[in-house]
Order: C-alpha cells, then sequence, then structure tokens
C-alpha cells in the first residue's frame, strides 16, 4: 500500500462539555494533538473515551466548546477532512457482503477506483476468500478486520480507534497493531482508546487517561505510560 | 338548552379550561420548586 | 412576585372587560340573535391559540438556529397555551353549533382542519416525553414543531378545496364577512383581551420550564457527588 | 454532483438489501390484503356503494401500511451504527435522505400496483381505462407520504416506544395527501371518470414543499 499524499491533520479540542441527558459524558476538556502523534486513551467504562473519539468524528456536536482540525490547510479543505473511524459497533451492513460494504463505502467517500482498492484492502485484511460471504455470517473478529478496513478505505489522515482490538484473536491483535505501526510511521494522527497494556499500546507516542469526563493524566504533562495504562484497569 | 345557556356554556367551559390550565401550571410550578429545595439542602450537605 | 400579579390581574380585567363588551356592548344579531356572543369568544380563542403556534413555529426555528435552551422552553410553552386555546375553541365550537346548526360537530373545513391542527400539536407534546436526553429532545421536538407548522395551511387547504363541495348541513356565512362597526369593536377587544391571556400563560408555563431544566441540573450535580 | 452519485450508491444498497429478503414488501402486502378483506366485512361492496367508499378505503389502507413500513427505515441503520458510517461517508446528509425515500417511494409504488388488480375485482371498480391516472396519483401520493414519513423515522427511531410513535406523528400530518388522492381517485372511479387536475396539483405542491422542508433540515434530524 502505497500512501498517496495527504495533509498532515492535528486535533484540537477546545473546552469541550457534552451531555447525554442528566450525565456530563465529558467536561472542560481542552487537549491539542500534534500531526502525526498516536494517542492512546485510557480511562474506565464512562469515562468519556468514546464521547471524545465521536466528537473528534464530527458525529457529535459538543454542547459547550469546538474541536477543530489544525494544520496547514484552508477552512474549506478542513471541512472535507473525514477521519477513518472504527467504534464499537461494527458500521457495516450485515445483509451486505464485505466486497460490497467496502464497495459502498468506497464510492460514497469518491474513492478513485473503488475496485482496486477494495481488492488491495480485502487481501490486507485477510478476507480475501470470503469476500462474496454475508457479513451476518462472519465471526466477532471478522467483522472487526472490515469495521477496520471500511475505515481505511479512503487513506485518512486522521486515525479514530475506539478499542480496536475488541474481538480479535492474539494473531488478529498482532496483524492489527503491524497495521497501525505502518499508519503512524506515514505521519498520520491516531487517537485510539484501548484497555491496558498490549502489544497495539506499545505504539503509541503519548498517553491519556480520562477520568469522569475529563483529562486525568497525560505524558505531556509528566505522567508516565505505565501509570496511565495500568492505572485504568484497576 | 335555550340559546342563552348555551351562550353561558360555553363562555363558563372556556374560562374553566384556562383556569384549569393555569392550575396545572402552577401546581407543577410548585412541586418543582419542592424539589429544587430539596436538592439545593442535600447538595449543600454534601458538601 | 409583585409585578406578576399585577399583571393577572390586568390580563383578568381585560378578559372580564371583553366578556360584558360582547354581552352588553356588542348589538344582538339579527338571525342567530344571543347565540352569536358566542362567536367574540370562541373567534378570538382561536386567534390567539393560532398566534400561540406562531410563537412555537418561530421558538423551534430559532432552537435549530441558535441551540439556546431558552428557545426550546419558549417552544414548549407555547405549544401547550396553543393548545389549551384551541381546546377551547373545539368545545365552544360545538356548544354554538347544537342550537344553530342542530348538530354537535360537522366534518367541514374549519372544525376538521382545527381538530388536525390540535392532533398535531399533541403529537408534539407527546413527542416531547418520549425523548429523555435534553438537547435531543429540543431539536427533534422543534423540527417536528416546524413540520407541522408548515403543514397546517396544506391541512386547510386541503379539507376546505374538498370539503366543501359536500352540502354542510347547515351553510353559514363565515363570521368576520361584513360585521358591524359595533361588533367588529368588540371583537377585535376580545382578540386582544385574549392574547394578553395568552402572552400571560406562555410567560406562567415558561417560567415552569426554566424551574423545570434548574432542577435538572441540580439533579445533574446531585448525581456527580 | 456528488449528491446524485452518494444518492445512487445509497439507493443501490437500499433496493439490494430489500430485494434480497423482501421482508418490507411481503409484510406490507401481506397487511394491506388483510385490511382490504376486513374492510369488506364493514359494508356492503355493491357497485355503487363501491365507487363512493373505495377511493377512501383504499388509501386509508396504503396510509397505514405505509406508517408500518417506514417504521424500519432509520431502525435498521441503528443495528450496526451503520448511519453513523453513513454520516462520516457521504458530503451532503440530504443523500441519505433522497436514497431513502426513494426506495420507500418505489416499494410503496410496488405495493399499490401489486394490489390494484386484486382490489378492482375485489371491489368491482373499473381500474383499467384509468389506469395511467392512477399510477400518476398513486407516485405523488406515494413520494409525499415516503418524504413525510421517512423525515419522522428519523425522529421517531430516535425515541421510546418508537414502534407506537411513527404513525402518531405521522398520519395526522399526512391528512393533506389522503384527502387529495381519495379525492383524485373518487373522480377517476366514476361513472364517468374525470382527471381532477387540481387534486393532482395539489399532490405535487404538498410534496414539494416537504421535500424542501427536509432539504432544509434533514441534516439536524440525524445529529448526536
Amino acid at each position: 500500500m502505497t500512501p498517496p499524499a495527504f495533509s498532515l491533520v492535528g486535533l484540537r479540542f477546545e473546552n469541550i462539555d457534552k451531555r447525554y441527558g442528566g450525565l456530563l459524558a465529558l467536561r472542560a476538556v481542552s487537549l491539542t494533538i500534534q500531526p502525526g502523534e498516536c494517542v492512546v486513551l485510557a480511562g474506565r467504562n464512562g469515562s468519556g473515551k468514546t464521547t471524545l473519539l465521536r466528537i473528534a468524528a464530527r458525529l457529535a456536536r459538543p454542547s459547550r466548546g469546538t474541536m477543530s482540525f489544525s494544520g496547514q490547510f484552508s477552512g474549506e479543505e478542513a471541512a472535507a477532512i473525514r477521519p477513518g473511524f472504527v467504534a464499537h459497533a461494527t458500521m457495516v451492513y450485515d445483509e451486505l457482503t464485505a466486497e460490497e460494504n467496502l464497495l459502498l463505502f468506497s464510492r460514497l467517500q469518491n474513492v478513485p477506483q473503488p475496485g482496486n482498492r477494495v481488492e488491495a484492502l480485502l487481501h490486507e485484511v485477510g478476507l480475501s476468500d470470503r469476500r462474496s460471504s454475508l457479513v451476518r455470517t462472519f465471526s466477532r473478529g471478522m467483522r472487526q478486520r472490515v469495521a477496520i478496513a471500511r475505515a481505511l478505505l479512503h487513506e485518512p489522515s486522521v486515525l479514530l480507534l475506539d478499542e480496536p482490538a475488541t474481538g480479535l484473536d492474539p494473531q488478529g491483535v498482532s496483524w492489527l497493531a503491524e497495521a497501525i505501526r505502518r499508519l503512524r510511521d506515514s505521519g498520520r494522527t491516531i487517537l485510539m482508546s484501548l484497555h491496558g497494556e498490549s502489544e497495539i499500546s506499545s505504539l503509541g507516542t503519548r498517553a491519556i487517561r480520562l477520568d469522569a469526563g475529563s483529562v486525568a493524566a497525560d505524558t505531556r504533562t509528566g505522567a508516565t505510560f505505565r501509570s496511565i495504562l495500568t492505572f485504568a484497569d484497576a | 338548552m335555550t340559546s342563552l345557556d348555551s351562550v353561558f356554556a360555553a363562555y363558563i367551559i372556556g374560562w374553566a379550561v384556562f383556569f384549569v390550565f393555569y392550575l396545572t401550571v402552577a401546581k407543577r410550578t410548585s412541586t418543582l420548586r419542592e424539589e429544587l429545595d430539596r436538592l439545593k439542602n442535600s447538595l449543600n450537605r454534601g458538601k | 412576585m409583585w409585578k406578576r400579579a399585577m399583571t393577572g390581574a390586568i390580563v383578568l380585567f381585560l378578559v372580564g372587560a371583553a366578556a360584558y363588551a360582547s354581552f352588553f356592548i356588542a348589538p344582538e344579531e339579527k338571525t342567530m340573535h344571543v347565540l352569536q356572543r358566542i362567536f367574540y369568544f370562541h373567534a378570538a380563542a382561536a386567534w390567539a391559540g393560532m398566534t400561540a403556534f406562531s410563537v412555537c413555529f418561530v421558538a423551534n426555528l430559532l432552537y435549530v438556529w441558535r441551540r439556546s435552551e431558552k428557545w426550546d422552553s419558549l417552544g414548549v410553552s407555547s405549544a401547550e397555551v396553543g393548545l389549551a386555546f384551541i381546546t377551547v375553541v373545539l368545545i365552544t365550537g360545538p356548544i354554538w353549533a347544537k342550537p344553530a346548526w342542530g348538530i354537535y360537530w360537522t366534518w367541514d373545513a374549519r372544525l376538521t382542519s382545527t381538530f388536525v391542527l390540535w392532533l398535531l400539536y399533541i403529537s408534539y407534546l407527546l413527542l416531547r416525553t418520549l425523548i429523555e436526553e435534553p438537547d435531543r429532545r429540543a431539536l427533534l421536538s422543534a423540527l417536528f414543531g416546524i413540520f407541522s407548522f408548515i403543514d397546517v395551511p396544506i391541512v386547510f387547504g386541503a379539507i376546505r378545496w374538498w370539503r366543501t363541495q359536500h352540502p354542510a348541513p347547515v351553510i353559514m356565512g363565515g363570521p368576520g364577512s361584513g360585521l358591524e362597526p359595533t361588533m367588529r369593536k368588540v371583537f377585535f377587544f376580545s382578540v386582544l383581551a385574549l392574547h394578553a391571556l395568552m402572552v400571560f400563560l406562555i410567560a406562567e408555563r415558561y417560567r415552569l420550564e426554566k424551574l423545570r431544566t434548574d432542577v435538572e441540573v441540580l439533579r445533574r450535580e446531585a448525581e456527580a457527588i | 454532483m456528488s449528491l446524485l452519485s452518494n444518492t445512487g450508491a445509497l439507493l443501490g444498497k437500499e433496493l439490494r438489501t430489500e430485494f434480497r429478503s423482501r421482508e418490507l414488501l411481503t409484510t406490507t402486502i401481506v397487511f394491506i390484503l388483510i385490511v382490504i378483506v376486513l374492510f369488506s366485512f364493514t359494508f356492503d361492496p355493491t357497485s355503487d356503494e363501491s365507487r363512493r367508499f373505495a377511493p377512501g378505503l383504499l388509501w386509508l389502507a396504503f396510509l397505514f401500511a405505509s406508517s408500518l413500513m417506514l417504521q424500519p427505515c432509520f431502525l435498521r441503520e441503528q443495528h450496526n451504527d451503520t448511519l453513523s458510517a453513513l454520516r462520516l461517508s457521504v458530503s451532503d446528509p440530504f443523500a441519505i435522505f433522497l436514497a431513502k425515500l426513494a426506495a420507500n417511494t418505489l416499494f410503496l409504488l410496488l405495493t399499490e400496483l401489486l394490489l390494484l388488480p386484486l382490489f378492482a375485482v375485489m371491489y368491482n371498480v373499473p381500474v383499467v381505462p384509468v389506469l395511467h391516472w392512477l399510477v400518476l396519483v398513486f407516485f405523488l401520493a406515494s413520494f409525499g407520504i415516503s418524504i413525510a414519513g421517512t423525515s419522522l423515522s428519523a425522529i421517531s427511531a430516535q425515541a421510546r416506544m418508537r414502534e407506537l410513535l411513527l404513525p402518531l406523528l405521522m398520519l395526522p400530518l399526512l391528512t393533506p395527501i389522503l384527502v387529495a388522492s381519495t379525492e383524485v381517485t373518487k373522480s377517476l372511479f366514476d361513472r364517468a371518470p374525470f382527471v381532477q387536475w387540481k387534486g393532482i396539483g395539489f399532490l405535487a405542491v404538498f410534496d414539494v414543499v416537504f421535500l424542501t422542508a427536509l432539504w432544509l433540515f434533514g441534516e439536524y434530524l440525524l445529529e448526536e
């Protein structure tokens, strides 16, 4: 996979609150993520990781504050930035085959030569021989692979991964770690939420711990990787 | 029912609807006010 | 507190004066005699109700645009008050219709479209009770309110266009057409009085809504501890 | 341009998933079938009576059926959160609505056309001479129902009691469609059939108004 030219994109969260009903999922979160950083988000369930990622993807609108992409581009280009997003849900259709799913989303995102791109990605995620089976018939691990392939279709310059290793077997985790390493080394900005230390968390260049919707620790401000990653499990 | 009765009935029922509506608003307001005080108290104690 | 009581008293006085005027100042109508006196109340309530729904529509638009909680509160308040007015219209209508036409209800244009209007805003309030999260509730109900309001003239057009082709049991010249000057004055005074009542009720209901959001905030804090 | 190509791609997906299972079409058709049979017990369908009641019956059945058929429209997208994937992918969220309402219009139209012969036989109304006009009315009405229904199903999918809520939101809003299409159909079933242009124009106006509203406000319906 030879990555095409893409702009370096950073993320800037300014004083973000997000309220869901009676619940404050995020409170006054301010964060700047430089282009090319690979950030591990740690924290208990319900600490706001998913919400932060959904806001970064522009799927959720903050109740207060702003999220913006930073980098050398015009405002118009910034509006066109589409992060690649892997969420808890697979975000693919069970009633379509793996190939149909990927073709649909590459058409929607105007990926040039969708056929070739899908072909290459199916090969990369190791689903070439199951391409024409319905996703419904897939195992959890295979679904996760389709989900990851979907997020990578348009070669995004920002990747948002919410517990990307969920459902993957050890072999799959190694494969994913390798894929993330390559994406990181190509200069893409990665923000991923993880549970505990793993092959994948060791790829991070920075770690942040969220607690009850606020940033509780950041390797930028002196915390150690180890303390952030192990604390979350405690 | 004579015409005049109808007229009275219309006015009285109409006013009654507004009055009842106003009462429900007042009722809801007072329940909420009680709850507000209760919450304020429990929050002060919590601090 | 003082100001509210004063406003309440003024509104009460206006409504009372309007009632007095429609009973004793307005001249007797030729065909319907005393019965026609319902008109001042019935039609004025309809006007005020429509104004309340227009306020609701504007508040809905402003909410979608500005996303400020106050527009959401104004939206519910005016919808509820509008509904109260239209309920009055729907009750006084049949009371008037029975002695005038001999039946309580006829599926004629005005009645039917008012009824559909009433249903639309019932749905609006119902929808609000079924969405838990405040921001989403505000946004989605605002959008539904916008769709409903756009629908109103179309409903009226449709029903009037086709329903009036069918002979209604009693055909009545629409009131308001060629009203005698004193009647006209009394009517517009009634309209003014009921608008004052409407504004007062919306203000009261708005205060309630504010209180509700305050309680919600405190509850949130209490839970956070 | 990307709006059209996105809509095309999404429409392809809607059609493919539906024609793979045909769940929506079969359930809707069976539902209307039941309603049509049950209605016949409530009055004696002699020829003259049919002319008077049949159009209203037909449109009521279609309207209720559509409130069932439009139910899963956005609910389906929640299952794997594919709605988020769509929102991330399309450049204009209006494409999501356009594709869905095009698909729904097509499904409704298909149901109506499949049931029309049966209806004509059971209620003894001559449909063949006015078929082309009927198709036009069916199209305009189904399009209107789909526009309102698709937008409202995006709302009801996010609320509690969603299955009950959609008809409650949708049916009052669709009164104009019911009135207009019933009247136009009635004039087409008349002993001396004629085309009520004003009714057809009315349906078109409804469609245009609500399509514009959806275009203006659609993206907010999907907001999180």
